[in-house]
C-alpha cells in the first residue's frame, strides 16, 4: 500500500493506535444510531474527538516522523482546533435542542 | 474504481436533474448544486484515476506518467469557484423573487390547477 | 520482522479505514433517520469528523503529507456548517445583528 | 513593432478589465468619474479594434502573416499556453461590439446609469467577456469568457429589479447554468479524448482519431454545441430569451445583443475548424440549418404575438440567429461574407431598436400616467383594431393633421428606420445583407429545396415583421393623442443617431465592406492558416525581451 | 490610532503555529513568522479585547494529565454503554445543575473544552451570570459524584491558573 | 449626371421640406413645386436623347460582387412615366397648397411627397431589377405615411397599414421573383433581362418566377384579389389620392407589366394570368364603383377598373394591345388626376364627399362642374375625348385577343360590359353631384368655385381634350417613343385618330354607352343608387382585413405561447432532452464501447464511501421539496464525499478548495433560508392526480437518461488510457520554469494564468451583482418577522443591546470566547495556504476562502452591530483591489517587454534571513486571495444585513401570522 518501509518501532504501535482510534470512532458511530434519544446520542461522538482522533493524530505523527526522519507534530493543530471548535459546537447544538423539545406552552 | 466512480456521476446526475426539473426554486437550486458536483467530478475524471500521485513536483527531472494529470484539477478549481458564484447568485435571486411574487415556483405563480 | 511490522501496520491502517467509513455510514443513518433536524446536525457533524479521519488515514496509507492540509482545514471548519445550522435551528438566523 | 502595438490584442481584455475594477473604488457619488472612466475605456477599446482592424487586413500585410495575429499569454507555447487569436473575424467582432457598447454607455448616460446599481462596472465586464470570447483560442479560456460575460448579464439583466425582471432573470440565469454545465462536459469530453483545450491543436489532431474515440468525441462536441446554441438562442432553447430580453432596460438589452452572436461567433468558428472533416461538416450544416430555420420560423410567430415593442424587438434577435445559423448551415463559403454582414446590420440595428425601445416606452409611460385607464391588449373589437372612433368617412377636408414635436418626429424617423433595417425591407442595408445573402446562396446551389426553403423563410419573416411592427409602431406613435412629449436629452438621441447613420454607411459602401468581408471570410475558410499561425512556434518580437 | 498593547502570548503562539505549520525552524521562516503573528494580532485585537491572564502556567501540564487520563477513562464507560455491556442496572442519562465559582471567561471556555472533551458529559448551558452551568450527562448515577468531579478535579485548579 | 439629379433633386427636396417650420405651407409649396417642376424640365430636356430608340444611361459602382450597381436608365417608356410623374407631381404640389389646411403641419406632407416622387422616379428609371425593387418597396412607404397623414383618424391608420402590407408582400414576392429571374438571365440588368426573353420563357423557373413577379405587379396595381387595400387608401388627403393612387404609385404594376413584356410576356400562362386578373378587376372595379356613396370611392373603384383594363392589355400579348396599355396609363392618369383634384374641391368648397348629401352643384360651382363633366366623360370613353381612343384600342384588341385565344366572344362581351359599367359610374358621378335638385344650404358649408384651386384640374381636363381631338399630333410621337423602347424599331401599324369608319370597336362602344345610360336610369329611377353593392359588398374587405389580422395575431399568441413557453420547466426539459440526444446520438451512430486500459483494482472503502455518497444525492432529490434542511444537511453529505473523492485520487487541491467552499455555502444556504418561508406539506391533491404522475414519471425518465448517460460517458474516457500533452509539458515545465511544485497551482496563477483571471473576475461581478440586488431586496412578507425563537427569548433580546461589552453576557459568552481566538488562527492558516501554494496544495482561492469563513464565524458568534462597530472589512475595495492587484501584475509583464502574465522573479540572498525568492506570481495570487475574501464576505454579509434592514419588531402584533421560517418540524 504504501511505498515506503516503516521501521519496526513505528509500525507495530501507529498499528495499535489504528485499530484503537478506529474501533473507538466505530462504536461512536454506533452509538449515534443506538442510543435513544438526542441528548444521550450527543455522548458517543466525541469519543470521536477525543480518543479516535487522538490516537490517529499520534500514528500518524509516529509515521511520519518515521518517514521523513524527523519529528513531525504539526498534526498536534488539528488535536488544537478541535479541541477549540468542539465545545461550541456542542453548547449550540445542546442548546438548539433544548429550545426546541422544550414543553410547549399550550395557548 | 471506474465503475464506482461513473456510477456515482450517474447517480449525481440524475438526481441533479431531476431537482432541476422541479418546480420549486429551492429544488432547482439544490439541483444545480449537485450538477456542480457531478460535473466537476467528471471534469475530473477526464484526467483519469490515479491514486497517491498528486501533482506535487519532488524531484528536478519528473517522470509525468508518476504523477496525476494537473491540468483536469486546475479546470475543475476554476469551475468550482465559478460554480460557487453563481450559486450564490442564484439563492439571492430566488429569495428575491419569493419576496417579490410571494411563490417560490419558479415561474413565479402557482400552476393553475 | 519489519515486513511483518509493516503487513500488521497496513492491516491495521486499512480496518481503521474502514471504520471511519462505516462511522461515516452509521452517521448516514443517523441523518435519514433523524427524527429531529439536530439529530441531522450531529449526524452531519459526526460525518464531517469521520471524514477528516478518512483523509488522515489516506495520508497515513500513502505516506503523504498533502492530505494534512485537508484535515487541518475540516478540524478549523468543519464546525462552522455545524454551529451554523445550531444556530438556525436555536435562533432563526445565523447571523444576528 | 513598437511595444505598444504588440500588446494591441490583450488590450481588448485588460482596458475593460482595469476599468471595471478601478470603477468599484468611487463611490457611488462620483458618477461623473465612473461614466468619464467608462467612456474613455470604451472610446479605447474601439480604437484598438479598429487598429486591429486595421492590421488584420490586406493594408497592412507586413505585421501578421496572413492576417493573424497571435498573442501568448505568459509567454507559453500553443497549444500549452493560452493563446489569443486576432484574426479578420475577431477584430470585426471586436469593433463591432465596442461600437455597441459605446453607444450604449453614451446613450445610459442620459437616465440609465443611476446609482446604487454598478452599471458602469458590468458593462466593462461584459464588454471584457465578450472581447475575451471573441479573442482566445483556447476552449476552456472560451468557458472562462463566456462564464465573464454572464456573470455580468446576470447583473444588467436585473438593473433596476422588479417582478418581472427577477422572475425572467431567474429564468435567464437558470438556461445559462445549465448551459455551462453542458459546455463543461463538452469541453471535458474533448480534453479527455484528444488531449488538448487549444482550437487550432484540436482542429488538427481530431481527424486522427479512431472510431471508437471518435464517437465519443463526437458526443462531447454536440454536448458543447448544444451549449452554443442555448447561448446563440437558437429554438427551441431560447424559451428565456424574449422575456429576459425585453425584462430588462433598454441600454442592457441594446448591450446584449452582441451575446448571441457570441454564440453564432462560436459555432462558426468551430464549424470552420472543424470542416477539416467533410462529415462532419455536413453533419453540423445540416444540424445548424434545420435549427436556423425552426428558430427563424418560430421567431416569426413570436413576432407577430408580441404586443409590446421590447417582446417584439427581442424576437427579432431571435429571427436573426435563425437566419444566421440557417444561413451558416446551408454550407457554402461564398455565403460567409454576407451572412457576416447580416450580422454586422443585426446587431447595429437590434441595438439600436432597444435603444429606441427606452425612449419610445417612456413617452407611454407618461401617457398612460395622463389617461387612468391604458387601453386593453389586445385589442379585440374588430373594426375598432387601432383606435376607438370611427369618424365620418365620407369627408377628410376638415382634416389638420398633428404636428409632431420634433422629439417625436426623430423617434419615428429612428423607429422607420429600425423597422427597415430589421426586417430587410429596401432601401436600408438590412435589404442589402438579405439579398446578399439570398443571391448568393441561389448562385451557389439553385436547385437545392433547402436554400429555396430558406429564401421564403427569410422573405416571409420580413414581411411578418413590418406587419407585426407596423402594427405595434402605429400604436405606439399614432394612437397616442394626450402624449406627454418627451424630453429627449442629445446624449440618448445621439447614439442612436449614429448607429443608424452606421448602418446607412454600410449600405452605401456595401461595395467595399463585402470585400473585406470576403477576405475575413476567405482566411476564416482555411483553416491550416489559422492552425499554421498558432501552432508555428513564432519566434517574433514577443521572445526578444529587453 | 487607539494604542495597543499586543498580547505576547499570541503573538508567539501564532509564531509556533507558524513554523509548525511549515515545518521549519529556518531563520527566514522564524522572521516571517513573527512578522505576520504580530500584523495578525494587531489586525484581530480589536475583537480580542479580553485577554487571557495566565497566572500558573506550571499547572498546565497536571491539568493536561488529568484530562487525558479523564478522556480514557470516560471513553471506556461510554463504549461500555453504546455497546450495552452495561447490563447490571439502568443507564439513566439527564441534565445536572452545577454552582460554579469561575468566573474568568477563558478558564470556563477551558472547563467547557473538558467537559466536551470528555464523553459522557456535554455542556449544555451556562446560566447567564456566569453562576452555574447545565450539564447532560449520559450516565447519571451519582449526581453529587459529578458535581465534586466538576469543582474539585477542574474548577478549582483552572481558577488558580486564570484567576 | 441628369439622370442622378432628376432621382436625387425630390430626395433633397424632401430633406429640405422636413426642416421647415410646421405652418410654411407657402415656401413648402414653392420648394416642391420648384423641385417638381425642374423635374420635369430636365426628363423633357432629355427627349431628344430617347426618341427615336435612345437610352440614356448612367452607372455607378455599389456592389459589383453581386451585379448590382446604381445603374439609371432611360428610354422612351421610361421617359414617358417620368415626365407623367413629374407633370402630375408639379401639378399636384400645386394643388395641395390651396387644399391643405392653413394649420396642416405640411413639412411632413411635403416632405413625403417629394420622397415619393423620388421613389417613383428612381424606379421607372432604374436599370436594374433589384434596384427597381428597392424603390418600388419606397414607394409603398412613402405610400403608408401619406395615406396615414391624419393619423389620428382610425380609418388612415388602418388604410395605410393595409396598402402598406399589401403591397409590400406584393413587393417581397417581386423580390424573390427578381432573384429568381436573375439567377436565370445571369444578370439583374434590365438591358439584359430584356434581351434574354426567349430563354426566360424557356426556363424550368418560368411559372414560379412569373406568378412572382405578377404578384408584384397585381398587388401595387391593385388588382383583383388585391385590390381591397386602395378603397381604403382613399382615407389619404385627396391630393395623395390623386397623385399615388390614380396617377402614378397604382401604376407601378402595370408600368412594371409593359416594363418586361418582351422578357415574360406571350405565354399561354402569362395570357391567362394577366388577362384574367385584369378581366376580373375591370368588371369588379367597374360594378363596385357604381355603387359608392363616396366620391372618392367610386373613383378609387374606377381606378381599379381601368388598371384592369390596362393590365388584359398587357396581357394580350399583342404588341398593339401593348401599345394601347400604355397610352390608357396616360390617359387615365390625366383624367383620374383631375377627377381627384376635382372631387377634393368640392370636398373643400362643402365639407363632404357624400354622394348622397351633394345635390345640384352645377349652379354653386359651375367651373367645377364642367371640369369635372369634361374629365368624366374622359372616363366613360365619350368621343373627342382622349379615354375614347385608348378605350377604341382596347375594345379592338379584345376582338383580336379573343380570337386568338378562342375566346372570340367572351373577350369582347367582357370589354363591352366594363365599358357600359364605366359609363354608368361616370354618368351617376357627376348626375349625383352637379345635377338634380340644390340642397346647398344642407352642406356644412356654402360652395363656391376657388378658381385657383381649380388649375391644374383644368390643366389637365385641357390635355385630356387636347389629346382627344389631336391624338396624332400631340401624344403620337411619344406614344411612338415609348413603344419603340418596349418592342424595338419595328411597330405594329396603328393610327391614332378620332374616326376610323364604322367598326366592331365602334359599334360596342355605343352598346356599352346607350347601355350605361340605360342602366344608370334604371337604378335612378329604381332609387338603388344609394344601395350597398349588391353581392359584392358581402366582402367588406376592411372587415375581413380586420379579421384576418386579428386571427393573425391571436393566432400567433396561442402558436407563440407554445413555441415560446413562459414555463421555466418546460424550457430546461427540452435543454436537457436536446442535451442527452446529443450526447447518445453519436454513440449510436458511432458505436459505444469501454476502452482497453486496465482497471484500478477496487477499493471497497471508496466504493462504501458512494454509497454514502449516492443516499445523500438522492435523498437530496427526495426531501428538498418540504424538508429543505434536511436537504440542505444531505448535500452537505454528498459534498463531503466528493471532497474525499477529490483527495482519494490525488487532487489535494481540489479537495481543499471544496471543503471551504463546502462550508462558505453551507452557511450561505443557511443565510438564505432565514428569508424563505417554509413550505408547509399539506395533503396536496395535485401531487396525485394522473397528469402530475406522468409529469413526474416523464421527469423520471429524463433523469434517469441523462444519469445513465453522464454515466457511460465517464466510463467509457476512465477506461481509455490518458491523452494529454499538456499535462505531460506542466508536468515537466512547472518547477524548472514555474518556480513550483504544486503543478495545479502553477497551471492556475502562471501556465493558465488568464483562466483564473477571468475566473476571479466572474467572482467579483457575482458579489457586486449580489451586493446591488440585495441592497433592493425585499424580503418576504411572512419572513420579516423577527424569528419565533429570538422573540420568545426576551431575555437574550435585553442583553443584546449591550453592544459596548467586550463578551456577550449570555449563552454566546464561552462560543464568542473561543471563536475569537481561532479568528487569528485562521487569519495565520489562510495566510499559510496563501503563501506556499505554489508548492503544496494550497493557493490564494482557498487561502481566502479560509479568512472569508473566519471572518463569517465572528458574524455567528457576535452579531453584525458589534462585529461592525470594531472590525471593518470593506469587501467592494478588496475586490476591486483584487482584480487591480490581479490585473496589474498581469500588465507589469510589460514594463520587461514580454506578454501579459508572463512571471517576473526576483532572487535575493539576504543575509538571516537566506534566500528569498519574490515572484509576480505570487502577486497574483495575491490579487486572487484579497478578491476572493472581499467577494464572499460582500455576498454574506450582505445576506446578513438584511435582518438589519428590516424592521426588528420583537413585539410582533396578535394577529400577525405565526412566521413559518422556521426550521423543520420535529418530524422532519
Ligand atoms: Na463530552
Ligand atoms: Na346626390
Amino acid at each position: 500500500m504504501s511505498g515506503a518501509e516503516l521501521p519496526v518501532w513505528a509500525a507495530l504501535p501507529a498499528a495499535v493506535l489504528l485499530v484503537a482510534g478506529g474501533a473507538l470512532t466505530l462504536i461512536g458511530a454506533i452509538g449515534l444510531v443506538r442510543l435513544p434519544d438526542f441528548f444521550s446520542r450527543m455522548h458517543p461522538p466525541s469519543m470521536t474527538y477525543t480518543l479516535g482522533t487522538g490516537c490517529v493524530l499520534i500514528a500518524s505523527m509516529i509515521v511520519s516522523s518515521a518517514l521523513f526522519d524527523r519529528p513531525v507534530l504539526h498534526e498536534l493543530l488539528i488535536t488544537l482546533f478541535v479541541v477549540i471548535t468542539a465545545p461550541v459546537t456542542a453548547m449550540l447544538l445542546a442548546r438548539a435542542a433544548r429550545y426546541r423539545t422544550r414543553p410547549r406552552r399550550v395557548p | 474504481m471506474e465503475l464506482v466512480y461513473s456510477i456515482a456521476i450517474g447517480v449525481l446526475v440524475g438526481s441533479g436533474v431531476w431537482l432541476l426539473l422541479r418546480p420549486r426554486t429551492f429544488q432547482v437550486l439544490m439541483g444545480l448544486v449537485l450538477l456542480s458536483y457531478a460535473t466537476n467530478l467528471f471534469i475530473f475524471g477526464m484526467g483519469r484515476l490515479s491514486m497517491h500521485v498528486p501533482p506535487i513536483i519532488d524531484e528536478a527531472a519528473p517522470d509525468p506518467a508518476r504523477y496525476a494529470d494537473p491540468v483536469p484539477q486546475a479546470l475543475v478549481l476554476t469551475a468550482i469557484v465559478i460554480g460557487f458564484a453563481t450559486t450564490a447568485l442564484y439563492l439571492v435571486m430566488l429569495l428575491a423573487l419569493r419576496g417579490l411574487t410571494g411563490t417560490d415556483h419558479v415561474d413565479g405563480r402557482e400552476p393553475d390547477r | 520482522m519489519t515486513a511483518l511490522a509493516n503487513g500488521l501496520f497496513d492491516y491495521a491502517a486499512w480496518f481503521a479505514s474502514l471504520c471511519f467509513v462505516m462511522a461515516m455510514l452509521l452517521a448516514l443513518v443517523r441523518l435519514f433517520l433523524g427524527p429531529a433536524a439536530q439529530d441531522r446536525v450531529l449526524a452531519l457533524d459526526t460525518f464531517y469528523l469521520n471524514g477528516m479521519l478518512s483523509l488522515l488515514m489516506l495520508g497515513i496509507r500513502s505516506s503523504s503529507t498533502v492530505y494534512f492540509d485537508m484535515a487541518l482545514l475540516i478540524a478549523l471548519f468543519g464546525f462552522v456548517s455545524t454551529i451554523a445550522l445550531a444556530k438556525f435551528l436555536l435562533r432563526g438566523e445565523v447571523i444576528e445583528p | 513593432m513598437n511595444a505598444l502595438l504588440q500588446h494591441l490584442p490583450v488590450l481588448p481584455i485588460v482596458i475593460p478589465l482595469l476599468a471595471g475594477a478601478a470603477m468599484l473604488l468611487f463611490s457611488e457619488s462620483k458618477r461623473t468619474i465612473r461614466v468619464t472612466l467608462a467612456v474613455a475605456s470604451m472610446t479605447a477599446q474601439l480604437a484598438t479594434a479598429l487598429t486591429l482592424l486595421y492590421l488584420t487586413s490586406d493594408f497592412a500585410p507586413d505585421v501578421w502573416t496572413e492576417g493573424i495575429g497571435v498573442y501568448a499569454i505568459g509567454n507559453w507555447p500553443a497549444p500549452f499556453g493560452i493563446l489569443l487569436v486576432v484574426d479578420r473575424l475577431s477584430a470585426l467582432m471586436l469593433t463591432l461590439g465596442a461600437a455597441v457598447s459605446l453607444t450604449t454607455i453614451v446613450y445610459s448616460i442620459a437616465r440609465w446609469d443611476r446609482p446604487g446599481q454598478p452599471f458602469h462596472s458590468l458593462l466593462q465586464f461584459l464588454a471584457m467577456g465578450l472581447n475575451g470570447a471573441f479573442l482566445t483560442g483556447d476552449l476552456f479560456n472560451l468557458f472562462v469568457f463566456f462564464e465573464v460575460l454572464l456573470a455580468a448579464s446576470y447583473g444588467l439583466v436585473l438593473r433596476g429589479l422588479g417582478t418581472t425582471r427577477v422572475r425572467e432573470g431567474l429564468h435567464y440565469i437558470t438556461v445559462n447554468l445549465v448551459a455551462s454545465f453542458l459546455f463543461l462536459i463538452g469541453v471535458a469530453i474533448i480534453y479527455g479524448i484528444v488531449g488538448t483545450l487549444n482550437m487550432a491543436d484540436l482542429a488538427r489532431r481530431f481527424p486522427g482519431l479512431d472510431p471508437a474515440d471518435r464517437s465519443l468525441f463526437d458526443a462531447g462536441a454536440a454536448i458543447l454545441g448544444i451549449a452554443f446554441l442555448v447561448k446563440a438562442a437558437a429554438w427551441p432553447l431560447n424559451f428565456w430569451l424574449p422575456a429576459a430580453y425585453s425584462a430588462a432596460a433598454a441600454p442592457v438589452a441594446a448591450a446584449f445583443t452582441m451575446l448571441t452572436k457570441l454564440g453564432v461567433y462560436a459555432a462558426l468558428r468551430v464549424g470552420t475548424l472543424m470542416s477539416e472533416d467533410q462529415a462532419a461538416a455536413s453533419m453540423l450544416g445540416s444540424t445548424l440549418f434545420y435549427v436556423g430555420l425552426a428558430t427563424l420560423l418560430a421567431g416569426t410567430v413570436g413576432m407577430l404575438a408580441a404586443q409590446h415593442l421590447p417582446r417584439l424587438v427581442s424576437h427579432t434577435v431571435i429571427v436573426s440567429t435563425g437566419i444566421l445559423l440557417a444561413a451558416l448551415g446551408l454550407g457554402m463559403e461564398a455565403l460567409t461574407a454576407p451572412v457576416l454582414f447580416y450580422l454586422i446590420t443585426s446587431v447595429l440595428t437590434t441595438a439600436t431598436f432597444f435603444m429606441l425601445t427606452g425612449m419610445t416606452e417612456r413617452t407611454r409611460v407618461m401617457a398612460t400616467v395622463a389617461t387612468p385607464s391604458p387601453p386593453p391588449e389586445p385589442p379585440t373589437p374588430f373594426y375598432v383594431a387601432f383606435g376607438v372612433r370611427e369618424p365620418d368617412p365620407y369627408s377628410t377636408d376638415d382634416e389638420v393633421g398633428i404636428a409632431i414635436p420634433r422629439a417625436v418626429a426623430f423617434l419615428g424617423l429612428a423607429f422607420v428606420c429600425c423597422v427597415l433595417l430589421v426586417t430587410g425591407l429596401p432601401p436600408l442595408p438590412g435589404f442589402v445583407a438579405k439579398f446578399a445573402m439570398l443571391a448568393t446562396a441561389l448562385a451557389e446551389a439553385p436547385h437545392a429545396g433547402a436554400v429555396w426553403s430558406f429564401t421564403a423563410a427569410v422573405l416571409v419573416t420580413g414581411f411578418v415583421g413590418l406587419a407585426a411592427l407596423t402594427r405595434v409602431g402605429i400604436r405606439l406613435f399614432w394612437t397616442v393623442t394626450a402624449r406627454a412629449t418627451p424630453r429627449l436629452r442629445v446624449v440618448e438621441a445621439a447614439p442612436v443617431a449614429i448607429l443608424v447613420l452606421a448602418a446607412l454607411w454600410l449600405g452605401a459602401e456595401a461595395g467595399p465592406v463585402m470585400e473585406y468581408l470576403e477576405t475575413a471570410a476567405q482566411s476564416l475558410h482555411d483553416p491550416q492558416s489559422y492552425i499554421r499561425a498558432v501552432l508555428t512556434p513564432h519566434l517574433g518580437p514577443l521572445h526578444e525581451g529587453p | 490610532m487607539r494604542s495597543r498593547r499586543l498580547p505576547p502570548v499570541l503573538i508567539v503562539g501564532l509564531t509556533a503555529m507558524w513554523l509548525l505549520l511549515n515545518q521549519t525552524l529556518a531563520p527566514g521562516q522564524i522572521l516571517l513568522g513573527l512578522a505576520l503573528a504580530t500584523g495578525i494580532t494587531w489586525g484581530t485585537y480589536a475583537i480580542r479585547r479580553v485577554q487571557p491572564r495566565l497566572r500558573r502556567v506550571h499547572l498546565i501540564p497536571v491539568l493536561v494529565a488529568l484530562v487525558l487520563a479523564d478522556i480514557v477513562r470516560s471513553n471506556v464507560s461510554v463504549a461500555r454503554i453504546v455497546l450495552g455491556l452495561v447490563r447490571d442496572r439502568e443507564v439513566r442519562s439527564g441534565f445536572l445543575d452545577v454552582p460554579l465559582d469561575l468566573r474568568d471567561p477563558h478558564g470556563l471556555a477551558v472547563l467547557a473544552a473538558i467537559v466536551t472533551c470528555t464523553p459522557g458529559t456535554v455542556w449544555v448551558d451556562l446560566a447567564p451570570d456566569g453562576g452555574r452551568v447545565t450539564l447532560h450527562v449520559l450516565d447519571l448515577r451519582d449526581e453529587a459524584a459529578w458535581i465534586a468531579w466538576i469543582k474539585n478535579r477542574y474548577e478549582s485548579l483552572l481558577m488558580r491558573i486564570f484567576e | 449626371m441628369q439622370l442622378e439629379l432628376i432621382v436625387l433633386l425630390p430626395f433633397l427636396g424632401s430633406l429640405c421640406a422636413a426642416f421647415f417650420p410646421s405652418n410654411a405651407r407657402n415656401a413648402e409649396a414653392w420648394l416642391s413645386g420648384i423641385v417638381a417642376a425642374v423635374c420635369a424640365v430636365l426628363v423633357a430636356s432629355l427627349y431628344g436623347d430617347v426618341a427615336g430608340g435612345g437610352v440614356v444611361r448612367t452607372r455607378i459602382d455599389w456592389l459589383p460582387q453581386l451585379g448590382v450597381d446604381f445603374y439609371l436608365r432611360m428610354d422612351g417608356y421610361a421617359w414617358l412615366f417620368a415626365m407623367l410623374v413629374t407633370f402630375v407631381g408639379t401639378l399636384v404640389v400645386i394643388y395641395s397648397r390651396y387644399y391643405m389646411s392653413p394649420s396642416d403641419p405640411v413639412p411632413r406632407f411635403f416632405a413625403f411627397l417629394m420622397a415619393f416622387m423620388g421613389a417613383m422616379l428612381g424606379m421607372v428609371l432604374s436599370g436594374n431589377l433589384i434596384q427597381l425593387v428597392v424603390f418600388w418597396e419606397l414607394t409603398s412607404l412613402t405610400s403608408f405615411m401619406l395615406i396615414a397623414y391624419w393619423y389620428h383618424r382610425p380609418d388612415a391608420r388602418r388604410g395605410a397599414r393595409m396598402a402598406a402590407i399589401v403591397t409590400v408582400a406584393g413587393g417581397l414576392c417581386l423580390l424573390a421573383g427578381v432573384l429568381m429571374l436573375g439567377q436565370m438571365v445571369g444578370s439583374y440588368d434590365l438591358d439584359d433581362v430584356l434581351q434574354a426573353g426567349d430563354a426566360i420563357r424557356a426556363h424550368p423557373w418560368y411559372a414560379p418566377m412569373l406568378v412572382l413577379v405578377l404578384l408584384g405587379a397585381f398587388t401595387k396595381s391593385a388588382q383583383f384579389p388585391f385590390h381591397f387595400w386602395l378603397p381604403q387608401a382613399m382615407a389619404a388627403p385627396t391630393p395623395v389620392s390623386a397623385y399615388l393612387h390614380s396617377a402614378t404609385m397604382v401604376k407601378a404594376g402595370v408600368f412594371l407589366l409593359a416594363r418586361l413584356w418582351p422578357a415574360l410576356a406571350s405565354t399561354e400562362l402569362w395570357f391567362w394570368l394577366v388577362c384574367g386578373a385584369g378581366a376580373a378587376s375591370l368588371l369588379v372595379g367597374a360594378f363596385s364603383a357604381t355603387f359608392q356613396r363616396d366620391m372618392k370611392g367610386v373613383l378609387a373603384y374606377s381606378t381599379m377598373s381601368h388598371l384592369g383594363l390596362i393590365t388584359m392589355l398587357c396581357g394580350m400579348g399583342t404588341e398593339l394591345g401593348l401599345i394601347a396599355a400604355v397610352f390608357h396609363m396616360m390617359n387615365h392618369a390625366t383624367f383620374k388626376a383631375s377627377l381627384f383634384m376635382a372631387t377634393g374641391v368640392v370636398d373643400h368648397e362643402t365639407g363632404t364627399r357624400d354622394l348622397k348629401r351633394l345635390n345640384g352643384l352645377r349652379h354653386a360651382m359651375p367651373l367645377t362642374a364642367a371640369v369635372a363633366i369634361v374629365a368624366a366623360g374622359a372616363m366613360a370613353g365619350v368621343p373627342l375625348l382622349n379615354g375614347f381612343l385608348s378605350k377604341e384600342m382596347f375594345l379592338e384588341e379584345s376582338i383580336v385577343a379573343g380570337g386568338v385565344s378562342g375566346l372570340r366572344f367572351t373577350f369582347p362581351a367582357l370589354a363591352t360590359l366594363g365599358s357600359l359599367f364605366s359609363v354608368a359610374y361616370s354618368l351617376r358621378f357627376i348626375h349625383e353631384v352637379f345635377f338634380g335638385p340644390s340642397t346647398v344650404h344642407e352642406l356644412p358649408r356654402q360652395p363656391h368655385d376657388p378658381a385657383r384651386m381649380l388649375v391644374p384640374s383644368a390643366l389637365l381636363v385641357g390635355a385630356c381634350l387636347l389629346v382627344g381631338t389631336l391624338p396624332a399630333r400631340t401624344v403620337g410621337p411619344l406614344l411612338e417613343t415609348a413603344a419603340i423602347a418596349i418592342l424595338g424599331p419595328v411597330l405594329p401599324e396603328y393610327r391614332l385618330a378620332v374616326w376610323h369608319g364604322f367598326t366592331a370597336p365602334l359599334l360596342m362602344s355605343l352598346a356599352a354607352t346607350t347601355g350605361g345610360v340605360a342602366l344608370y336610369v334604371y337604378l335612378y329611377r329604381r332609387r338603388m343608387t344609394l344601395i350597398r353593392t349588391p353581392f359584392l359588398s358581402r366582402f367588406d374587405s376592411k372587415r375581413m382585413f380586420d379579421v384576418a389580422n386579428v386571427a393573425a395575431t391571436r393566432g400567433a399568441s396561442r402558436l407563440g405561447r407554445v413555441l415560446f413557453s413562459r414555463r421555466l420547466q418546460t424550457q430546461l426539459l427540452l435543454i436537457v432532452g436536446f442535451a442527452i440526444g446529443a450526447g447518445y446520438l453519436p454513440l449510436l451512430a458511432g458505436g459505444y464501447s469501454p476502452g482497453a486500459a486496465p482497471l484500478t483494482p477496487l477499493d471497497p472503502l471508496f466504493a462504501l464511501l458512494w454509497i454514502g455518497g449516492v443516499a445523500c444525492a438522492i435523498g437530496a432529490a427526495h426531501q428538498a421539496k418540504f424538508h429543505r434542511l434536511a436537504a440542505l444537511i444531505m448535500i452537505g453529505g454528498a459534498g463531503l464525499v466528493t471532497v474525499l473523492t477529490f483527495a482519494w485520487f490525488s487532487a489535494p487541491d481540489l479537495a481543499l478548495t471544496q471543503i471551504a467552499v463546502e462550508v462558505v455555502t453551507t452557511v450561505l444556504f443557511l443565510l438564505g433560508l432565514r428569508w424563505l418561508p417554509r413550505r408547509l406539506q399539506l395533503d396536496d391533491p395535485r401531487r396525485r392526480t394522473v397528469r402530475a404522475r406522468a409529469r413526474r414519471t416523464r421527469d423520471a425518465v429524463f433523469a434517469a437518461a441523462a444519469g445513465i448517460g453522464a454515466g457511460l460517458l465517464t466510463f467509457a474516457v476512465l477506461t481509455r488510457p490518458g491523452s494529454s500533452t499538456l499535462a505531460e509539458f506542466f508536468l515537466e515545465s512547472s518547477l524548472p520554469e514555474g518556480d513550483g511544485r504544486n503543478v495545479v497551482n502553477v497551471i492556475l496563477v502562471d501556465f493558465r494564468g488568464f483562466d483564473t483571471l477571468g475566473e476571479i473576475t466572474v467572482v467579483g461581478i457575482v458579489a457586486i451583482t449580489v451586493y446591488a440586488l440585495l441592497r433592493r431586496f425585499r424580503p418576504a412578507p411572512d419572513s420579516i418577522d423577527v424569528p419565533r425563537a429570538q422573540r420568545e427569548d426576551a431575555a437574550r433580546a435585553a442583553l443584546q443591546e449591550h453592544t459596548a461589552d467586550a463578551l456577550p453576557r449570555d449563552y454566546m459568552r464561552l462560543p464568542a470566547v473561543l471563536v475569537r481566538l481561532l479568528f487569528p488562527m485562521a487569519w495565520l492558516v489562510s495566510l499559510y495556504l496563501l503563501l506556499r501554494g505554489h508548492n503544496a496544495p494550497g493557493g490564494g482561492f482557498v487561502g481566502g476562502l479560509v479568512m472569508a469563513t473566519a471572518i463569517i464565524v465572528q458574524y455567528m458568534v457576535s452579531g453584525t452591530i458589534w462585529i461592525e462597530s470594531r472590525l471593518r472589512v470593506h469587501p467592494q475595495v478588496l475586490i476591486a483591489l483584487g482584480l487591480l492587484a490581479a490585473g496589474l501584475t498581469g500588465v507589469a509583464a510589460w514594463l520587461a517587454r514580454q506578454p501579459l502574465l508572463t512571471s517576473l522573479t526576483l532572487d535575493l540572498h539576504l543575509p538571516v534571513v537566506g534566500d528569498v525568492h519574490l515572484s509576480t506570481v505570487l502577486l497574483f495570487d495575491l490579487g486572487v486571495y484579497l478578491l476572493v475574501i472581499g467577494g464572499t464576505v460582500l455576498m454574506l454579509i450582505a445576506l446578513a444585513h438584511q435582518s438589519l434592514r428590516s424592521p426588528r419588531r420583537v413585539h410582533a402584533p396578535e394577529h400577525a401570522p405565526e412566521p413559518r421560517h422556521e426550521a423543520e418540524g420535529a418530524a422532519g
